[in-house]
């Protein structure tokens, strides 16, 4: 039992000695944490911005923390619950806004009011897409939206010359280049309402305005499932569009085998790396039809439990301001919302990477058309309500009518909960 | 008589060995897949799927060692798994021969027992986190090993591997006087191996694959285990890169290895002739 | 059981072995390990190169990034000694050649001196 | 049980009256609850304990930051008679749960095939045991690309042995998915039911079987009269195991399928890690929690009837 024993000792040891040094969180009067959302790949990057904000700001520290997407609402929450919310946190979509609903996140309103110069920076569009209630809770970080990227020899093969002006015409299109399992027409994606641009563009309106009611049941919307979910048995549309996550239909794309790809700016990097066909002459970028698209922006907010809100915000403002934004710029190839920065790195870029300048240049137009960024306090209930049911029409296992019916019951009684 | 059991023997056997090799291949052939993707930098969802693994190389692995503190994780995780296997083993081991003898409310012992196992960890998550705060072992290995320090179905590997010891042995050994501890130590576990290595490789693969637990409860990237690297090969690639499957792998090995050193115990006959007693 | 059995049980000798193992290749890395990249470089037709400016580029996570640059002698060799990666990218630009192939070169170990046995190569020639 | 935790805080006070200490039953009782305490503290803390918050939580209304306040059985009505998806989910938890045996059956033949002194057993042990110690994410992202439409190797086979024409969608048809799902955490949990059913084997004395022998008994009757009723407390284990699995193979379906499409795959543990961390309505998932815990303690306490009460234990003498 000798070894044994030594074990429990030095285990116990080890147990003791971790026990002690490690301090309290957030018992340091004048520290910060920042809870970033799977953006790992920029370490040397976010640990340089912290260097020079704490030289900056002597007896400052800033602790970083960044969790991917999955594990960031489990640790977030836990957080809160222990009254240890991270100062600064950078969500993903309209979760901030949910956080906001839950009273986790500090006003920025008042904090913009007072600083003109700050609110000025940014494309009022993305900004609002953080407005819940009227109020402001987060600064964007990077900003995507979604647009149609397609490929171009399959186009000419098809005999297409131009990308699609309307719903028909991409349903019409893609049923031009899908050739049983060889090749594929149209694909999206699917999460957080990133397919929604197709309902738009037929003026099926999710809600009400007031975000109240539901508005989607009417005939126009069974009518448009309908050709979605018949496009899909045809495999005009690969089924992957409603099952698949991220990579699935980014990687099929990058394949090389499917015509159309609706998702949002980084996905070219990711079927660009997959695809070796990728090229400025093969790749299409273009806008869907009217213009629609659905964001799916990173955005940077605080805790309303943090101890120090003044540093907090003093951090957020650092972070967004053009010296640290044009190098995120930069180094991911992205928009970030800030119009200074995003002016220079697309000058920038239009000599470099035209392929990429097109891809971004999107971005920041029709900036009015973005759509599926409802400003729901409770946006992943209702989508929990809305998107099963639909994509089970989607699926051919329910009709159209009928799923919509389901899909209005269940949401209507979120909205009422609400 | 000999003979014909022979006779009789060779395509038993025969048939023995094949529903074994049909089992490991369907075993396998998943398993195959995460090491060819291991040492290739293949798209798994690249069409048509290659059998063979292209210009195979190990450099995935020298990937996953430098993008994570692999040295440090591994650190971690050893120290944590060592302390949950010692919780295990001497607990579970204490327990399971307290439910074999009978007591006022060994019903009801029982009953919580297997209660406890029913309770699912993602539902426990936030009252766990609290309590390990108020205890103050937030970032401590002793915090990350605590909840897995004696696991249920563990003991009841115990108590029924000692169940299945003669009453015969121990009361002897009673009337030779021997000590409650000493009829444990001397007679029961000496007769329970199979039983101890099972705690051990049990108890070493729960902490070891620990995901949710580290996650929540270490903030300092120093005290972080090795699953927790996972978020980094899952980042922005997602699952297409060899370097994850790299990372399996080695997060695999040292329970794989556990697992050959300790089923020595399950080799049949080791145990049987003290039975005999 | 006695304090001898206990140790010749695999449950020492496995452990033990993986650590005397490990100690070894520690000791091998150590003696390995100045960040040393040595190599030439040569035009189409294989004649040295002098004067081209060798870019070193480290892997970060998804990308790689430019660490450092050398430039190569008359008989075309270049010589880094500060790597401290290990997984690089070498590409070699010289005035009129354009610029060679990007080399990728991956390493057992971080900063493991290793000297290329293909010399860049460019395109073109003089 | 209150005697028993009486006894346990008298130990470690170590002041215990003579009178009581006494007698050689008492001092047994003392000892019997020391055993006992360390594996009951971590229970309270890790299990009860959370266990009693969920119940609690079940009949409030909270969420971090809000003030919890009592709604009675809202939670629960709102379970009955609003959330399909609640049903769908119990409708499959059962489905999956009811999968075990047919697991343990396989595993069972396993054992015994590489219990007995085969040539290469350690082999086969080695390789059926593999996959249990995966990790459960690398495991589902594995399977999910196997059962894959296109690039999916189980397909490739499939079509290439012509048994089928069109791909399956394994994962995301409606029909397929639950089994996939199901077949995939078998295949992770293949080697623990043997591990477990190797360890029951390992105790069952040989001199029964000699006896047996002895006695001309066939093989099934060995089997039947001595395996089996010696292995009773390990199959119990099993079954227990296979009731557990239906939410501690949360992660293999979370990555594999996430409950889709539509609710297919959907399961109680899936419906309340959503419920409580993607639509953050922690009290409502706690109410789906104390369900799935009254039908686990169901299904548990028949297995215990089945396998002979007391968890399955061998009264020997």
């Amino acid at each position: 039992m000798v070894t044994r024993r030594t074990l429990l000792k030095t285990a116990a040891a080890a147990a003791a000695t971790s026990v002690f040094p490690t301090p309290a969180i957030g018992q340091a009067s004048k520290k910060i944490t920042f809870l970033t959302w799977n953006i790992i790949d920029q370490k040397e990057l976010i640990e340089g911005w912290i260097k020079r904000f704490q030289a900056a700001r002597p007896g400052v520290e800033v602790e970083w923390l960044d969790k991917k997407g999955p594990d960031f609402g489990p640790f977030y929450q836990t957080q809160l619950t222990a009254g240890t919310p991270p100062d600064v946190i950078n969500t993903q979509g309209a979760l901030g806004l949910e956080y906001a609903a839950q009273g986790a996140l500090l006003d920025l309103t008042p904090l913009l009011a007072k600083e003109a110069a700050i609110k000025s920076r940014f494309d009022a569009n993305y900004l609002g897409n953080w407005i819940y209630e009227g109020h402001n809770y987060m600064l964007p970080f990077y900003i995507t939206k979604t647009l149609l990227f397609y490929n171009k020899p399959m186009f000419a093969k098809a005999g297409l010359t131009g990308p699609p002006t309307s719903f028909d015409e991409i349903l019409s299109h893609a049923q031009k280049m899908t050739s049983g399992e060889a090749s594929t027409g149209f694909m999206t994606l699917n999460f957080d309402w990133l397919y929604w641009p197709l309902f738009a563009m037929n003026g099926v309106q999710l809600v009400t305005p007031d975000l109240k009611k539901t508005a989607f049941n009417t005939p126009k919307a069974v009518e448009v499932l309908d050709k979605l979910a018949k496009a899909t048995q045809a495999n005009a549309i690969n089924k992957i569009s409603w099952t698949g996550r991220w990579v699935e239909p980014n990687g099929a794309f990058g394949a090389g085998n499917v015509g159309m790809l609706h998702a949002h700016s980084p996905a070219y990097f990711f079927f660009k790396g997959q695809g070796s066909w990728v090229t400025p002459e093969t790749l299409g970028v273009a806008h869907m039809p009217g213009f629609y698209a659905t964001p799916n922006s990173h955005g940077l907010g605080i805790s309303k439990g943090s101890k120090n809100p003044e540093l907090a915000w003093d951090f957020l403002k650092f972070v967004t301001d053009n010296g640290q934004a044009g190098e995120l710029a930069e180094r991911r190839k992205l928009v970030t919302g800030n119009i200074a920065v995003d002016k220079a790195s697309l000058a920038k870029l239009e000599k470099e990477d035209p392929t990429v300048y097109a891809v971004l240049k999107t971005q920041l137009e029709h900036t009015d058309k973005m759509t599926g960024n409802w400003r729901f306090g409770n946006d992943s209930r209702v989508k929990e309500a809305f998107w099963p049911e639909v994509q089970s029409a989607l699926l051919g296992r329910k009709d159209a009518k009928s799923a919509l019916a389901d899909a209005e019951r269940r949401m209507s009684r979120e909205l009422a909960r609400a | 008589m000999a003979e014909s059991t022979i006779r009789r023997a060779t395509p038993l056997l025969a048939l023995r060995h094949l529903a074994l090799v049909v089992v490991s291949f369907v075993m396998l052939v998943p398993f195959y897949w995460v090491l060819k993707t291991a040492i290739t930098n293949e798209n798994i969802y690249a069409y048509p799927p290659g059998i063979l693994p292209r210009e195979p190389h190990l450099y995935n692995f020298v990937d996953v060692w430098y993008l994570i503190p692999f040295p440090r994780y591994l650190a971690n995780s050893i120290i944590v798994s060592t302390i949950a296997v010692i919780g295990n083993v001497v607990f579970n081991a204490l327990a399971g021969y307290a439910l074999t003898r009978d007591f006022p409310g060994r019903r009801a012992v029982l009953a919580l027992f297997l209660s406890c196992m029913l309770i699912p960890f993602q539902a426990a998550i936030i009252p766990a986190y609290l309590v390990t705060a108020k205890m103050g072992l937030l970032n401590t290995y002793f915090g990350l090993a605590f909840p897995l320090l004696s696991t249920i179905v563990c003991i009841f590997v115990f108590k029924a591997a000692f169940e299945a010891v003669p009453r015969s042995l121990i009361d002897a050994a009673r009337i030779d006087g021997l000590s409650e501890w000493r009829i444990i130590v001397r007679v029961l576990l000496p007769l329970s191996k199979p039983a101890i290595a099972t705690n051990v490789i049990l108890s070493f693969i729960w902490s070891w694959n620990n995901f949710l637990w580290p996650l929540l409860i270490t903030r300092d990237p120093l005290m972080q285990t090795l699953p927790l690297g996972l978020a980094r090969f899952l980042s922005y690639m997602e699952d297409t890169t060899g370097a994850l499957y790299a990372f399996a792998v080695m997060v695999l090995v040292p329970s794989i290895l556990v697992f050959l050193m300790a089923q020595k115990e399950f080799i049949r006959g080791l145990t049987s002739g003290a039975t005999k007693g | 059981m006695s304090v001898r059995r206990q140790l010749v049980s695999r449950w020492v000798i496995v452990p033990g072995g993986i650590a005397v193992v490990t100690l070894v290749w520690l000791a091998y890395v150590a003696a390995h390990d100045h960040g040393v990249v040595e190599g030439r470089v040569v035009d189409r037709s294989g004649r040295p190169v002098g004067g081209a400016s060798v870019m070193l580029f480290e892997r970060g996570f998804v990308t790689h990034q430019e660490r450092g640059r050398a430039t190569s002698d008359a008989d075309g060799a270049f010589r880094f000694t500060d790597n401290r990666s290990h997984s690089i990218q070498l590409e070699a630009e010289a005035p009129g050649l354009g610029r060679s192939e990007r080399r990728v070169v991956r390493l057992w170990f971080a900063a493991q001196d290793v000297k290329l046995v293909e010399p860049l190569r460019f395109a073109t020639s003089k | 049980m209150t005697t028993v935790a009486g006894a346990g805080a008298a130990i470690p006070a170590g002041h215990p009256r003579a009178g009581w200490w006494g007698t050689q039953r008492n001092r047994q009782l003392a000892l019997i609850a020391c055993f006992l305490l360390p594996s009951l503290v971590v229970f309270v803390l890790y299990r009860v304990l959370p266990l009693g918050w969920n119940v609690v939580l079940s009949f409030q209304a909270w969420s971090p930051l809000k003030p919890a306040q009592w709604i009675g059985l809202e939670n629960y009505v709102e379970m009955w008679s609003y959330d399909d998806v609640f049903w769908v989910a119990l409708r499959n938890t059962l489905i999956f749960i009811a999968a075990s045996p047919l697991a343990i059956a396989a595993a069972l033949g396993i054992a015994l095939l590489v219990n007995s002194d085969l040539k290469g057993a350690t082999v086969y042990r080695t390789i059926v045991f593999l996959s249990y110690p995966l990790m459960a994410v690398a495991v589902g992202i594995i399977w999910r690309w196997m059962y894959d439409e296109r690039g999916g190797i189980i397909n490739y086979a499939l079509r290439a042995s012509g048994l089928v024409d069109r791909p399956i969608g394994f994962l995301q048809d409606f029909d397929w998915a639950l089994p996939s799902v199901i077949f995939a955490e078998i295949w992770q949990v293949l080697g623990f039911y043997m591990i477990i059913l190797l360890t029951g084997l390992q105790s069952i004395p040989q001199n029964l079987y000699e006896a047996a022998r002895i006695d001309g008994a066939p093989a099934w009757a060995r089997f039947f009269r001595i395996t089996v009723p010696m292995l009773r407390p390990s199959l119990f284990l099993c079954i227990v195991v296979g009731i557990l699995n239906s939410f501690s193979s949360f992660d293999l379906v979370y990555i594999m399928t996430n409950g889709g499409p539509g609710h297919a795959t959907e399961l109680l543990i899936t419906h309340i890690y959503k419920s409580a961390f993607v639509e953050t309505k922690f009290d409502y998932a706690a109410a789906l929690t104390v369900v799935q815990f009254a039908l686990l303690v169901v299904l548990t306490i028949a297995a215990n009837r089945a396998a002979g009460g007391n968890a399955g234990a061998v009264e020997r003498d």
